[in-house]
């Protein structure tokens, strides 16, 4: 029974001994530092690299090549003074650096960490005599355990404006609940994608079912629903170009304006560690996540680093590479305006990953009743062609009437 | 460790009860709020207490009809709320209380 | 170890439901009722349930009550609410009267008939690691074969819903045209 | 020991509750004063219906605020995200400056005025210098190699003010790299500045009579250097904003303001050839010898910040055209006019003559004398025309000095702009409009 | 203010009434209080479409001063640059303003643009522009006191002075 | 969790000093003099120079200190770039209660410093009347490398531990009376009224 509630694993199958709970124990304690090590280099990262991009140098001073800046803002932000504006609703304003720390660091729980894919392991590796995979939880619902935790992640964000008890926060406030709503079925629906091709929940399942580059998520689902899916979760991070929520040059500082000290600390660290996060799981369902890159049956070997770790090294490898897309998107998009933002998740995100779900789900279909794929992919383009172009229309008469009568909303 | 497994196990009536105590909640939250909006969450309640005793239902007759009622309330939850979310939006643009009690015309 | 999952997830749920009748503040309502939102999820993933508990806390969690924050902040009707006031004579103790006695009368119903439920299906699907997913499938079979048009019909309603409230709430003339 | 009382209460210059105003009060914060005709202003009662005061809440953008460039407040009437009224607050940053030009010699004036337009300090020095020559008549004697260094550093200073508006304008949008990208351009051309006059920002290198020091040895391979380097960063631009589809989507039909209204509000400079009216006083008005360069008014189509973004842009290409000709042409000879009244003599006779010592002496203590009469020169400054209006009383102090500041003017129209927008809009409108407060409150 | 000799023969040309003068070669209007609003108006049908600026001076330290044409120098004066694209011309009016009786009809009607001019010169020399929709204060706060370009305004400034800054 | 409660406390006041504690001081004030935000409070020509100086050519982010917050609730230094007129400082003084101990000054230019060359009715003789300055950095404007030297003598101050002695023993700074503004700083929020 517990098994099943916590993770599937099969070590916790049957008789539940010490060294399973020590192992997961280990597990919880090795994810937490791990999250926290890699946000505090993350906004290093970020740092150094964006002051790459814009000919700067970078911090420098605080440790070798800056590396300990994280650690200084830290523990300056620890050790400074912290207030509770009198306007506040005070239970929430605590409340609320939690509310978004917290499933930051859950989501962290369900990604694939490492692992052995040789020899048909399929990930598990032995730990102290036990078979294990290197992921704190598996549970079956995994994917849809992620899209639940980042829809309950926008609470710290709502709550922090509010709660402020003024203007600009409150704004930032509702601009954070509208995006999150219009982004979410942006990022379900090009995830669908991806459970229609591995046909699993299973976070690990998903990660077993890309064993070389051309099975990778990526190749099968056919690029739409990765991009989408990109997109739609730089919104959720509420990066930018999608950071109206802080937008420093409208709102000041959005829904963090008024915190200070510790708390403005966590809002920060949730930040980040939501980019880590969020990047991992892009590379768990698309590109492999730990899986070695294999192009047919010549799979690349990392030399002098054993088959048990090497996954967490290719997956650090892959995590990277989002990390400084992100920082990229960072340095080089201006940012959407409100209504922009709305037109692109509900006229562009939403309908594209709808119809590339459709397109997937007909082919596949058209495969198991032993139909032409050529003519059910044809056919299946142009009624989604045609519906796309009904839309247009709308869109279009909608336009018209709203200049008409002079409608705003 | 054992131990622990060894206590007493709930049983379907408990969840039983319980959503029965969370039905009576919200129907105490209905007839006793004034603000729409409250009265919605409490009407939520009471779904909910509906859903858990399906599930707890479910898994003591073994069938897993109960489970997809549950999925169906689900999606006619989310429809009640945004028709109902979209009324009392239309309704505050032209009042600027929020109480039913000043809700009593039908037409704004 | 079920039984302590049940205490803490029944405290979750009782807790958030007293809060959300007895609150004045309408988000600290909202708050409350995520509060119980999640303790049935977990119910429900005791109940072998996984599927349903993560649509519970996408849906309820992540869309319908995001939507009544969005509503309160909106409107700004955030103040706290009156509760002193009491609009109907003896509405309170008539209303506790009638909530207590439909509770009493449902528990009363089941303790009674407890022993008359036997099972009757061909059985609920247990997770294990040889199919982490069977209850997903067989809960997939069973809404889209016998319950097939009852689904479409819920996605139907979404879309008249949808449609419906657009219609409603939108705004038909601008700012300074004019009528 | 001095309390100050917190607080920012500026009373009757605050946007006020619409039931405090007089419609005709009201007509002018929402910006319809030229917008609407009688019967449609008639119908704004309706404004009031339509969006009751409880549903819009006043916010206050600034006095210190990331993106209102320095020390602009604004007071904006929002209904959930869209502007109705929009009051702008100026005088935060009130120094003074015509009230220190009274107590400042003409020789002294330039170090006062180039402190208005910190952006385009050497522009402010030029007209005031313009204005104080044309009151002593030695406007036509200035010598050539004067003219020429005026027109080059006057070119060399748009650019550089542009380079900024780029770096802030996409700073504003969320740009950031774009900011630092402007920054690190106009550096180049502020490190030749500094060569030149000393000194980066608030030069008072342009003074009455010419200028204060000769070009210094190799200063042509510095501004070729410059103008070499140039295009291709200005290419990068493109790249990254021009054809930016956000970039474009933020800024196309925001901000929208017609000819009619520009010049009904006096708007100059790009805001107004953005609306297509191609006024320039470097070719309509010509002064020093822009009437001999070959450039072209970049003119936009629509009014909005979009046309303002890229005449700009343009304008920084203009203007490097028009720097290659001044290389051309630059002649040699003195740099300030050889006249004992106004030019103090040359360092090296100062050593040499005990009166070269004491004209020098007296010429900075004293000033020299300027006759009566009063005046009034303009020029295109990056940010329109800036205009100096001197009155003496035939002294060596100007009795009144006013500069006519194209921000003050500028910033009239931003509630035009503005109304209807979004705030994210309005953060581009500001951009756009590119005040620098410095010059609005003086 | 008298200029320099050979420019005032020279002004005997008049225009809506009012007479003319060249001063370095632009052209001046003197108008009078009552003609002010006529004669821009007058001159905006003319084409001068667009007010460049407006601003005020203190004739307060020079009371010697004639103006003539007839015109009683007054202790202030209102400049209004006006400016037409059209023909490429400037043209500036000069009104007197007495110390008595500081007021002036408002431009706003004409020239929108004037509007933020005239409360600068309300401020900065308390002249009061009639109609004007908004009279406040611009550049100094709301409650401060006199009108710091008048001539009778001192400069303010304090003597450079060290405090006790404990350091 | 706020650790930090009045002016003269740097978050340590309670602890004696002996071997461990004096390692965590340092490292306190090693972390503030590495990671020390501004606070964007540009005015006039300064505020140009001291963006400048954020950007590629002097670059602050060596110092960790590109991250200039608008909002001063997060910011450690406040950098006044240019002159404050009558009419600015009472915003000053607003956004300096706003921010959060331990909070520093420069005063950047002759303007801030001493109202520089702006001797007149207008303008604030020397922004130290307003709130305690801790370092000034002269210049008109002070070119980016006056200002990165003024910022590195700040640092080197906190490293110190010098301004903290020097607050305890003035009560705040160059006399201006604390105390009675801070009663009132709780309600005020930046940029909006």
């Amino acid at each position: 029974m517990i098994g099943a509630i916590l993770a599937i694993d099969p070590m916790l199958e049957g008789n539940v001994l010490w060294t399973p709970l020590l192992i997961v124990l280990v597990k919880v304690l090795l994810v937490f530092v791990v999250g926290l090590v890699a946000t505090m280099l993350m906004v290093w990262f970020e740092r150094k690299v964006i002051a790459g991009m814009q000919n700067r140098v970078g911090p420098n001073k605080a440790g070798p090549w800056g590396i300990l800046q994280t650690l200084a803002d830290g523990i300056k932000l620890f050790f400074k003074e912290d207030l509770i504006p009198e306007r506040s609703d005070r239970f929430m304003f605590r409340l609320a650096p939690y509310l978004a720390l917290v499933p930051a660091f859950l989501a962290f729980a369900i990604i694939p960490l490492g692992g052995d894919f040789r020899d048909g392991k399929g990930g598990l590796v032995t730990l102290f005599g036990q078979q294990t995979r290197l992921q704190l939880a598996d549970p079956p619902v995994g994917v849809l355990f992620a899209l639940a935790i980042s829809s309950i992640a926008v609470y710290g964000i709502m709550l922090a404006g509010w709660s402020s008890g003024s203007k600009y926060p409150l704004l930032g406030a509702v601009r954070a609940s509208a995006q999150m709503v219009s982004y979410e079925a942006a990022l379900g629906l090009s995830l669908g994608a991806v459970l229609l091709v591995s046909g699993t929940l299973s976070t690990a399942g998903i990660v077993n079912m890309q064993s070389s580059i051309g099975n990778w998520n990526i190749v099968a689902t056919g690029f739409v629903p990765f991009v989408i899916f990109l997109i739609a979760a730089t919104a959720e991070l509420n990066r930018p170009p999608f950071d109206l929520v802080e937008a420093e040059q409208e709102l000041v500082g959005g829904f963090n304006t008024e915190y200070s000290s510790i708390r403005f600390a966590l809002f920060f660290l949730a930040e980040f560690m939501n980019t880590v996060t969020m990047s991992a799981l892009i590379v768990t369902l698309f590109f492999g996540g730990p899986q070695p890159i294999s192009i047919g049956n010549t799979t690349l070997d990392i030399p002098f680093i054993p088959n048990a770790i090497e996954g967490t090294v290719w997956l650090l490898l892959k995590v990277l590479v989002f990390l400084y897309i992100y920082v990229w998107f960072r340095a080089t998009l201006p940012r959407f305006r409100y209504d922009q933002l709305m037109d692109l998740g509900w006229k562009i995100l939403i309908p594209g990953s709808l119809g590339w779900f459709m397109l997937l789900a007909a082919q596949r279909v058209g495969r198991d009743a032993g139909w032409d794929q050529i003519v059910v992919t044809l056919v299946t383009a142009l009624v989604l062609i045609g519906g796309y172009g009904l839309l247009l229309a709308a869109q279009h008469v909608s336009r018209v009437n709203r200049e008409k009568d002079g409608a705003s909303f | 460790m054992s131990l622990m497994f060894s206590l007493a196990e709930p049983t379907s009536t408990w969840y039983l009860v319980l959503s029965a105590v969370l039905f009576g909640i919200g129907t105490i939250g209905v007839m006793v709020r004034r603000n729409p909006l409250i009265m919605f969450m409490c009407i939520e309640l009471m779904l909910n207490a509906v859903n858990l005793s399906f599930v707890a239902l479910s898994s003591q007759i073994a069938n897993i009809d109960g489970q997809v009622v549950v999925f169906f309330v689900l999606v006619v939850a989310a429809a009640e709320v945004v028709v109902g979310l979209g009324i009392i939006v239309s309704i505050m643009r032209r009042r600027t209380t929020l109480t039913v009690d000043d809700m009593s015309g039908l037409k704004g | 170890m079920e039984l302590f999952v049940f205490v803490v997830a029944a405290a979750m749920v009782l807790g958030g439901a007293l809060g959300v009748v007895t609150r004045s503040n309408p988000v600290h309502a909202a708050m409350s009722l995520v509060l119980t939102l999640f303790g049935i999820a977990v119910m429900f993933v005791s109940h072998n349930a996984h599927f349903l508990a993560a649509v519970q806390v996408i849906v309820y969690a992540g869309a319908i009550v995001v939507l009544f924050l969005f509503v309160i902040m909106l409107l700004g009707v955030d103040k706290a609410e009156d509760l002193s006031v009491e609009p109907i004579t003896n509405q309170r103790p008539l209303a506790a009267i009638i909530g207590v006695g439909i509770s009493a009368i449902v528990i009363a119903a089941i303790v009674s008939s407890r022993a008359g439920l036997g099972a009757s299906g061909e059985g609920v699907n247990e997770t294990t690691f040889e199919s982490p997913d069977a209850n997903i499938r067989q809960l997939a079979r069973v809404i889209f074969s016998d319950n097939v048009f009852a689904f479409e019909l819920t996605s139907v309603l979404l879309l008249v819903a949808v449609i419906g409230t657009v219609v409603m709430a939108r705004k038909t003339k601008s700012v300074g045209t004019g009528k | 020991m001095t309390i100050i009382s917190a607080g920012t209460a500026e009373g009757g210059q605050e946007l006020l509750s619409r039931s405090e105003l007089t419609a005709k009060e009201l007509l002018r914060e929402v910006g319809s004063v030229l917008r609407l005709s009688e019967t449609e202003a008639a119908l704004l009662a309706e404004v009031q219906t339509e969006a009751p005061e409880d549903q819009t809440m006043i916010i206050n953008m600034g006095p210190q605020h990331p993106s209102t460039h320095g020390v602009l407040r604004l007071m904006l009437e929002l209904q959930g995200e869209t502007v109705l009224r929009c009051k702008p607050i100026i005088g935060y940053l009130h120094t003074g400056m015509e009230k220190t030009g009274e107590a400042l010699t003409y020789m002294q004036g330039g170090t006062n005025v180039t402190r208005m337009d910190y952006l385009s300090p050497l522009n402010n020095e030029l007209v005031f210098s313009l204005a104080v020559e044309k009151l002593l008549g030695i406007d036509g004697d200035i010598p050539e190699r004067a003219v020429w260094m005026r027109m080059l550093l006057s070119e060399l200073n748009r650019m550089s003010s542009h380079l900024l508006f780029l770096a802030t304008n996409g700073m504003d949008l969320g740009a950031v790299s774009m900011m630092l990208y402007g920054w690190r351009e106009r550096e180049d051309v502020l490190r030749f500045f500094q060569k030149v006059t000393g000194l980066r920002m608030n030069h008072n290198f342009i003074r009455p009579g010419g200028l204060a020091a000769d070009l210094p040895a190799g200063w042509r391979d510095d501004v070729l250097a410059i103008l070499e380097g140039l295009p291709s960063r200005l290419e990068e631009y493109d790249i990254l904003m021009t054809g930016q589809p956000i970039w474009r989507e933020r800024l196309q039909g925001v901000g929208v303001i017609t000819a009619q209204e520009a010049i009904a509000l006096g708007a100059t400079g790009p805001i107004l050839r953005s609306t297509g009216v191609a006024w320039d006083l470097r070719r309509d008005m010509p002064y020093l010898h822009y009437d001999k360069m070959e450039f072209d008014v970049i003119v936009g189509q629509y009014g909005d910040a979009y046309d303002r973004y890229s005449i700009r842009f343009n304008e920084i290409r203009e203007s490097m055209r028009i720097v290659y000709q001044v290389l051309e042409n630059m002649p040699s000879g003195d740099f300030r006019i050889q006249n004992k009244k106004v030019t103090p003599p040359p360092r090296a006779r100062i050593d040499e003559s005990m009166e070269a010592l004491i004209h020098h002496f007296k010429i900075f203590t004293e000033g020299f004398k300027v006759p009566e009469g009063e005046v009034y020169v303009s020029i295109e400054s990056p940010r329109g025309e800036i205009g100096c209006y001197i009155v003496s009383d035939g002294s060596s102090n100007p009795y009144r000095m006013h500069v006519r500041a194209p921000s003050f003017v500028n910033i009239q129209t931003m509630p035009h702009m503005m109304r209807g927008g979004l705030v994210a809009d309005a953060v581009a409108v500001i951009s756009s409009v590119d005040p620098v407060l410095g010059e609005v409150d003086r | 203010m008298s200029d320099s000799a050979d420019t005032m023969e020279n002004a005997v040309e008049t225009q809506h009434g009012c007479p003319v003068q060249d001063s370095h070669g632009q052209r001046v209007l003197h108008a009078s209080r009552d003609q002010y609003v006529s004669v821009i108006k007058a001159l905006a049908d003319e084409g001068y479409e667009m007010c460049v600026d407006l601003t005020g001076v203190d004739y307060l330290a020079m009371p010697q001063r004639t103006i003539g044409f007839d015109i009683q120098a007054e202790r202030f004066e209102v400049a209004v640059n006006l400016l037409s694209l059209s023909q490429r011309k400037r043209i500036r009016v000069r009104v007197q303003v007495p110390a008595d009786d500081c007021t002036m009809p408002t431009l706003f009607d004409i020239h929108p643009g004037t509007e933020a001019h005239e409360r600068e010169t309300f401020d900065m020399f308390g002249i009061v522009f009639t109609g004007h929709p908004d009279m406040t204060r611009i550049l100094m706060p709301e409650d401060w006191d006199g009108h710091p370009l008048r001539k009778d305004y001192s400069q303010g400034s304090i003597p450079v002075q060290f405090k006790g800054a404990n350091s | 969790m706020g650790v930090v409660q009045n002016i003269a406390d740097d978050g340590l006041g309670g602890m004696d000093h002996n071997f461990v504690t004096a390692r965590i001081e340092d490292l306190v004030k090693w972390a503030r003099s590495r990671s020390s935000w501004g606070a964007s409070f540009g005015l006039a020509c300064c505020a140009i120079e001291m963006m400048g100086t954020g950007a590629s050519h002097y670059d602050l982010s060596r110092f960790g200190m590109e991250v200039f917050r608008a909002s001063p609730r997060q910011a450690d230094i406040m950098i006044v770039a240019g002159r404050v007129s009558q009419k600015m400082a009472p915003v000053l003084r607003q956004v300096y209660d706003q921010m959060m101990e331990p909070k520093w000054v420069i005063s950047m230019g002759v303007c801030a410093s001493s109202g520089g060359m702006f001797n007149n009715y207008a303008i604030v003789q020397g922004v130290d009347q307003i709130v305690p300055v801790d370092v000034y950095a002269p210049g008109c404007p002070p070119t980016p490398e006056t200002l990165i030297h003024a910022i590195e003598t700040l640092h080197q101050l906190i490293e110190d531990g010098e301004i903290m002695r020097r607050r305890v023993s003035n009560n705040g700074g160059a006399g201006v009376e604390l105390s009675s503004e801070l009663a009132a700083h709780t309600s005020v929020t930046i940029g909006t009224k």
